[in-house]
């Protein structure tokens, strides 16, 4: 059976004027994803994450183009489709789901029109149909008493139901898989943990697969089953989540569980140190080795290959390192604290 | 006295020479016997905006604008018109002056109308001096003792001493609005407000409608005593050249106002514009200031050696097409009293050595030269010409009322060393000239010129009731500026205005035919040919 | 959120980043430069500082010998002495071309000059000092917006008299105001800015503040307002002078050639405003299309890299 | 909110005070209406006796005095020149600007509009220069120069055209064309960019990831909220061009509030200028204030913030 997204060694770069400069955003990036599967990414902004999902949906803003890999998406091969065979993926089977809530909805259009329209235009509802339709979407992603909400505008509307709606807006088309980029990062605490427990929930109903996109370990931990983490364009270290929050292998990794806030510890956030790399003037060998606390001689002349730690799990470190079968497999005590940690939210 | 039969003789001749020269039209008029038909539509591009004020003679302001309305809408007792300066008969049939200058008794035409139809009465003749309140009203209300009502057509104005310049006050349309005729009635009924907006008058054209300040449509008045021959005229105020001339080149205007004078050349090989170069202002030159011991000006010798180096001809040539005229005085010979005087010599060479005996053998720098706006490009043209006798100086551009204001401030606004080209209209009296440029306090004289002695003769003139006294006075001032070069006259510009095919013209002054007054009435008089009275 | 603490770190040490980042903005520019704008402007602009170089003759001057309106080279009966034909001084007119492009691009420059640094000023002034200062600046702003330009340039006429120079000043006077609110505006949301607020707690005084942190910051929307300023000050002047207030002659600006040759348009001497007129065209067309170049090289607001 | 429209309303005033007091005072400082007519044949007294008609005699604070009383009680004063009241004047010319400006705004949007969406859309394209040489275009030449030129080739040379006045449609096509491109450049700036802001806006993302196609999510979706600013520019325009049409209005003499204006100018008719000034202001403070508090109503932020 074939996976429903497979990206292999996917490059995306951004040629800017005169093409003297090129910032390569994404620079071969592979990852797989089954049906009803979730999928977080992370890293620091502009490390690729985003980019990585506007290549699948194949809408980077210019002058960003896809150069190299390939992306199937249930055995279609998305990076040759043009945009018009890609708008029928769009919505229909791809949706998204955008960071800022109180942005992503047009603010003339009545709640009514943009969550029909993905309805309207894949599966050719209209009349009472399409309105059955929008209703049960609201009623679906908790909006109460839909039938009047629906005529209203965005701005009547708080935060948290805007983002609801933009997930309705995500289920119209019925998708196989839904991007959400960071979706929760301008809500609050309490709002946001709601929101995720609505997609885990919609997630369970209709068996649509996610790729997560954040910089938020403890979302990660609380929804995800895989794990990427990115840096410079590259996927880093991939495999599951609790392969990856138990034994992390790749330092930065380790550097972001690190930044993480234990639970009930006084100590503030832990930021990195130094800066992300600027994706046009990579440093030779591994682009992290300057901020890299356990950094070899060869980190700065040659690039790390990817090295396979068991199973799915990967790693791309010169210290990394295949593992014995017998690895540990229990959920360990900082595992436990991320829980934990996801349950208050970041 | 002989002086004054002279002019009481004049004002009659006047009248008898209008009717000889108007032989043509009258003629046609009176074989028609009123059955001229006016036909067709005349269109005359105004060059400025309609001031509403200029449809009302009872607030004349005195400017010589008022008059190209007054002619079309209002009737005036006498009038300009073709060469008699002020003593045509219009309304009046009959205008008797007396020796004395004491009385004034005019007898009117029978069966006179307004344009509503209501009879002009003696009445209306009355209330329209009496109440008259634009230029000139106070030295006609102070020397009037009284209007009577002889019979009704007959009226006598009494004054309280001879009042010599009454004729030309009563009788000059660019001057004063006092002997002409508005309904007292329907006036006093609307005001003078309403009256702006829908002017009655006894003019040979009526007011249909108007957007007041840019368009004025007007009908033949079919009662006027005299013949109309055009049913339609407008009156649109187009105040960029450029535009008026393409109106004409494309016959949607069919008489327009004012031409620039570098275009003149070539409007004069343009087969269907006909130019009508109207002798208008003259232009002269003038030193603030001269009388400072300091200013080099102050020598008689720098000053005409100025007038030595201006090239009158070459400045008429390239400013009016050579259609002014280049005079000798800077009073219009027109004007009455005007004092003729030959023209002036053009040698640089002895200009030279005039600066030189002076003591300016290299010349000097005047800090500017400024010229009435916007006539730049004349000014300009002095500066190249004064440059010959190393005369340094630079063009001083200004706009109009910015002029207009300094020039009122007197010789505080004009500091250091300057001159000024300035000018005047056309009409007026010579006394009027003198009073408001030359003299002493005057509002464009100031404190700028100021010589004793002829403002001395002034006084002499203006105190005098004696004709030849005055004459001869009235010379001795003009003289006496022409020969010290006090004023440098350059030139009598031409006020250029052009006709449009559909006008049936030999000669442009078939148009323009009146000397006093840059427009071209009489309106009644105007023709269209008749192709063009025939279309719709 | 864990990484934005780096981003108030990189604030806390200085400024430095801002003006090196401003640098390399600033180097940036260098490639790819637009090649059009630059290919009408460069040539004008060397005219215009050799004009006593290039030019035949002064054009100030009638030139001796030669009539008035001579045609140009290419219709019948052209003077050769007079490449383009002659004006109504019998003046050369390619001379006053040449030395017109001086005069308007100094009117252009300078009075955009003049304005961006009132209007700048101002505008930073009201922005960084708020309060009754601001409130002064803003009614004033409006008002001016009301005012006509035309009424302004009279008067200031009638108190400084013509000249090229207080033409200059008469169109920076007029057109400061959208240089005021623009600049204010980013100054307010600067002021919102973590290393402006840092600087202020940091006990930096508002003198240093504004010259390190806010006017840097701010040049790059005045120069892209300058640039479109340019052509709107050399097309106000040549208005100027169709309304008799512009530079006065004999100085040859193309404004004024253009409102002094403009009845000869209508019988058929068309070169003596047209040719102006292309040249006030041409520069104009670069300098805006400049404008739009240094406004999505500098403004980040529309930047789509 | 109503304290916020108080205080918006509050700061209009102050900045119609001060527009008032300038144009008062810098319209008597550069010449004086009476000397205008002073030609030889007017007389001194003449003179004085205008001055005391038209209450020039008077202090100027009285005289400030009277003209503040006035216009609070929507009283102009009373043109010199048409010795009208200057509303009546204003309400009278007010069609004929109208009708100008309203064409104009016609054509600016026909000329400025497509160019910024191609040129938005499109970016650097030869669509996108061409777009933008035709709407600077009108920016680049002087009014009155693209005005004599179309009356030379239309009017002259073609004949098609009439040269000028108020009439039919004939006699609005060179006016609004010559009037509405000047503005056209402005427009498609503010298209473009407004454009371009909004194209990269959340919910066009949004609108494109929902798989809307293209035409849906630039001609409906972008579009409809890139034209919020660009009416409010037009609307502003609009004022301008009523109010200030004065060079467009003088060359096809087009019997507008433009002429009025300039005519008052050259005459010093005092009540006329500062009256049509202070006309074009509380235009152009009402139409401020109405965006101010639309924007207010839409973002709240504004409303807390100054």
């Amino acid at each position: 059976m074939t996976a429903l997204l497979e990206v292999r060694d996917l490059q995306a770069h951004y040629v800017s004027f005169g093409g003297e400069r090129v910032v390569k955003a994404v620079e071969g990036v592979s990852f797989t994803l089954e049906e009803g599967e979730t999928l977080g990414v992370v890293g620091e902004s502009g490390c690729g994450k985003t980019t990585t999902c506007q290549a699948i949906v194949n809408l980077l803003p210019p002058p960003g183009r896809i150069v190299g890999g390939s992306i199937a998406f249930a055995g279609e091969e998305l990076t040759r489709k043009s945009q018009r065979e890609m708008r029928h993926i769009r919505g229909a089977q791809i949706a998204m789901i955008l960071q800022d809530p109180m942005a992503s909805l047009n603010p003339l259009f009545s709640i009514y029109r943009q969550v029909s329209e993905p309805a309207y235009y894949h599966r050719a509802l209209r009349g009472r149909g399409l309105r059955e339709r929008v209703r049960e979407l609201l009623n679906a992603v908790r909006i109460p008493s839909p039938a009047m909400r629906m005529r209203e505008y965005p701005h009547q509307m708080s935060g948290g139901m805007r983002q609801r709606i933009v997930g309705a807006i995500a289920l119209a088309g019925g998708p196989r898989l839904i991007i959400a980029d960071e979706p929760t990062t301008n809500l609050d605490v309490t709002i946001q943990a709601q929101y995720l427990d609505l997609l885990k929930e919609l997630q369970d109903k209709t068996g649509v697969a996610i790729i997560f996109i954040t910089h938020n370990l403890g979302i990660v931990a609380r929804m995800c089953d895989k794990l990427a983490v990115m840096y410079a364009g590259k996927i880093v270290e991939a495999g599951t989540v609790r392969e990856l929050f138990n034994a992390p292998r790749h330092p930065y990794t380790k550097a972001l569980l690190g930044s993480m806030p234990k639970l009930g510890s006084k100590e503030k956030l832990l930021a990195i140190p130094g800066h992300p790399p600027d994706l046009a003037t990579l440093p030779p060998g591994c682009a992290f080795h300057p901020r890299c606390p356990e950094a070899l001689p060869t980190c700065a002349t040659a690039e790390p290959p990817e090295i396979q730690v068991i199973g799915s799990w990967s790693a791309r470190c010169w210290r990394a390192e295949p593992q014995e079968i017998s690895a540990t497999d229990a959920t360990t005590d900082s595992a436990k604290d991320i829980h934990a940690a996801a349950a208050v939210g970041d | 006295m002989p002086g004054i039969k002279i002019t009481r003789r004049t004002v009659l001749t006047s009248a008898a020479f209008g009717a000889t020269v108007l032989s043509v039209p009258f003629v046609r008029g009176a074989r028609a016997a009123g059955g001229v038909v006016p036909k067709g539509k005349m269109t005359l591009a105004w060059h400025t905006n309609i001031a509403s004020r200029w449809l009302d003679p009872q607030q004349h302001d005195g400017t010589a604008s008022p008059d190209n309305f007054l002619f079309a809408i209002h009737d005036g007792l006498i009038k300009n018109l073709r060469d008699n300066k002020y003593g045509h008969l219009a309304l009046a049939e009959h205008f008797d002056f007396p020796a004395d200058a004491k009385s004034a008794t005019f007898r009117l035409r029978a069966g006179l109308k307004f344009h509503d139809g209501s009879p002009i009465t003696m009445e209306d003749v009355k209330w329209s001096y009496e109440n008259y309140r634009g230029s000139s009203a106070k030295v006609l209300h102070e020397k009037t003792k009284g209007v009577t009502i002889v019979d009704d057509r007959t009226i006598r104005f009494d004054f309280t001493e001879p009042f010599l310049d009454f004729p030309i006050l009563m009788g000059t349309g660019n001057l004063c609005g006092a002997g002409w005729v508005v309904p007292a009635k329907y006036y006093q009924q609307v005001g003078k407000d309403g009256f702006l907006q829908k002017p009655i008058g006894a003019g040979p054209y009526k007011l249909v409608s108007q957007v007041p300040g840019s368009k004025l449509v007007l009908e033949a008045f079919e009662d006027y005593y005299r013949p109309v021959h055009i049913k339609h005229f407008e009156i649109i105020g187009v105040p960029e050249a450029a535009t008026r001339l393409a109106m004409i080149e494309r016959e949607e205007a069919d008489i327009l106002y004012l031409v620039e004078g570098q275009l003149i050349d070539r409007i004069k090989k343009n087969s269907k514009i006909m130019l009508a170069p109207v002798l208008s202002g003259s232009w002269w030159l003038e030193f603030p200031g001269f009388q400072d011991p300091k200013n080099p000006f102050n020598d008689k010798r720098v000053r005409q050696a100025v007038s030595l180096a201006v090239d009158r001809k070459a400045i008429n040539e390239a400013e009016s097409g050579g259609m002014g005229r280049v005079s000798g005085n800077w009073i219009n010979n027109d004007v009455e009293d005007a004092l003729d005087w030959p023209e002036f010599e053009f040698n640089v060479a002895k200009a030279k050595e005039l600066m030189a005996q002076a003591g300016h053998p290299n010349g000097f720098k005047v800090d500017w030269l400024t010229v009435v706006p916007n006539y730049f490009s004349r000014g300009e043209r002095v500066i190249s010409q004064l440059k010959a006798i190393g005369i340094q100086t630079r063009l001083q551009t200004m706009e109009r009322g910015v002029y207009l204001k300094k020039m009122e401030g007197g010789l505080k606004e004009w500091p250091g060393l300057q001159i000024i080209m300035n000018a005047t209209r056309i009409g007026g009296s010579w006394a009027s000239w003198y009073e408001g440029m030359f003299k002493c306090g005057g509002f464009q004289g100031q404190d700028m010129i100021c010589v004793k002695d002829l403002d001395a003769k002034f006084d002499q003139y203006q105190k005098s009731f004696n004709r030849e006294e005055r004459k001869k006075l009235a010379e001795e001032i003009q003289r006496g500026i022409l020969e010290n070069h006090y004023f440098v006259p350059v030139f009598r510009h031409a006020f250029v205005n052009a006709i449009g095919p559909r006008i049936k013209a030999a000669k442009w002054q078939d148009v323009f035919p009146t000397i006093t007054s840059g427009y071209a009435y009489p309106w009644e008089d105007i023709e269209l040919k008749e192709a063009a009275a025939a279309q719709k | 959120m864990a990484f934005v603490t780096e981003q108030t770190r990189a604030a806390l040490a200085g400024s430095a980043p801002i003006l090196a980042g401003l640098r390399r903005r600033w180097l940036r520019l260098a490639a790819g430069l637009p090649v059009v704008p630059l290919a009408i402007l460069i040539p004008f602009v060397l005219i215009a500082v050799f004009a006593n170089v290039v030019a035949p003759y002064d054009p100030t001057e009638p030139i001796p010998g030669a009539k008035l309106f001579e045609p140009p080279f290419w219709a019948d009966g052209a003077n050769p002495a007079a490449l383009l034909g002659t004006d109504f001084q019998g003046r050369d007119i390619l001379s006053r071309l040449i030395y017109g492009a001086r005069v308007s691009l100094i009117v252009g420059v300078m009075g955009t000059i003049v304005a961006g640094g009132v209007g700048t000023t101002l505008g930073i002034m009201a922005g960084y000092l708020g309060g009754w200062v601001d409130q002064v600046i803003m009614r004033i702003t409006d008002a001016w917006l009301a005012l006509p330009a035309l009424v302004f340039a009279i008067f200031l006429a009638t108190m400084v008299g013509p000249s090229m120079w207080n033409i200059i000043i008469i169109l920076g006077a007029v057109y400061w105001t959208r240089y005021a609110r623009v600049i204010r505006g980013e100054v307010l949301s600067l002021r919102e800015r973590e290393y402006v607020k840092l600087a202020e707690i940091a006990g930096a005084s508002s003198a240093r503040v504004i010259l390190r942190h806010v006017l840097p910051n701010v040049l790059n929307s005045a120069m892209v307002l300058a640039s479109l300023t340019i052509g709107v000050v050399i097309i106000a002047e040549a208005s100027l002078s169709f309304l008799g207030v512009g530079v006065p002659p004999p100085e040859p600006a193309w404004g004024s050639m253009l409102a002094d040759g403009r009845s000869m348009l209508m019988v058929g001497d068309w070169w003596l405003t047209v040719l102006p007129g292309l040249c006030i065209m041409m520069v104009v067309l670069a300098t805006q299309l400049m404008g739009d170049w240094l406004r999505v090289r500098l403004d980040p607001q529309l930047r789509n890299l | 909110m109503t304290q916020f429209i108080i205080r918006r309303t509050f700061y209009a005033l102050i900045s119609l005070f001060i527009l008032s007091v300038t144009i008062f005072a810098i319209v008597r400082l550069t010449g004086d209406p009476v000397t205008m007519l002073a030609e030889p044949g007017a007389r001194a007294e003449d003179l004085d006796r205008l001055r005391a008609e038209w209450g020039l005699d008077r202090s100027w604070p009285v005289q400030y005095l009277t003209f503040a009383k006035n216009v609070f009680t929507g009283d102009l004063g009373k043109s010199f020149n048409y010795q009208m009241p200057v509303s009546t004047l204003y309400f009278q010319r007010l069609p004929a600007s109208l009708q100008l400006a309203l064409a104009a705004t016609f054509i600016s949007f026909i000329i400025g509009i497509p160019a910024g969406l191609i040129s938005a859309v499109k970016v650097n394209s030869a669509w996108d220069n061409a777009g933008k040489v035709v709407a600077l275009f009108g920016l680049a030449v002087p009014g009155f120069w693209l005005g004599l030129v179309m009356i030379l080739i239309f009017s002259v040379w073609l004949g098609w055209l009439p040269t000028s006045g108020q009439g039919g449609i004939l006699h609005l096509i060179m006016p609004s064309v010559a009037l509405g491109w000047y503005f056209a450049a402005s427009l498609l700036r503010l298209t473009r960019s407004s454009m371009l802001e909004v194209m990269r806006s959340e919910y066009i993302k949004l609108a494109r990831l929902k798989g809307l196609p293209g035409y849906v999510v630039i001609a409906v979706h972008a579009f409809k909220n890139a034209l919020i600013p660009v009416l409010t520019l037009a609307g502003i325009n609009l004022v301008v061009m009523i109010n200030a049409g004065v060079i467009i209005e003088v060359i096809f003499a087009w019997p507008g509030i433009g002429r009025l204006l300039y005519e008052g100018i050259f005459q010093r008719d005092f009540p006329l200028v500062q009256g049509v000034v202070i006309q074009a202001g509380i235009m152009i403070v009402l139409i401020n204030l109405t965006i101010d508090i639309l924007y207010a109503y839409i973002d709240p932020r504004i409303r807390l913030a100054k």
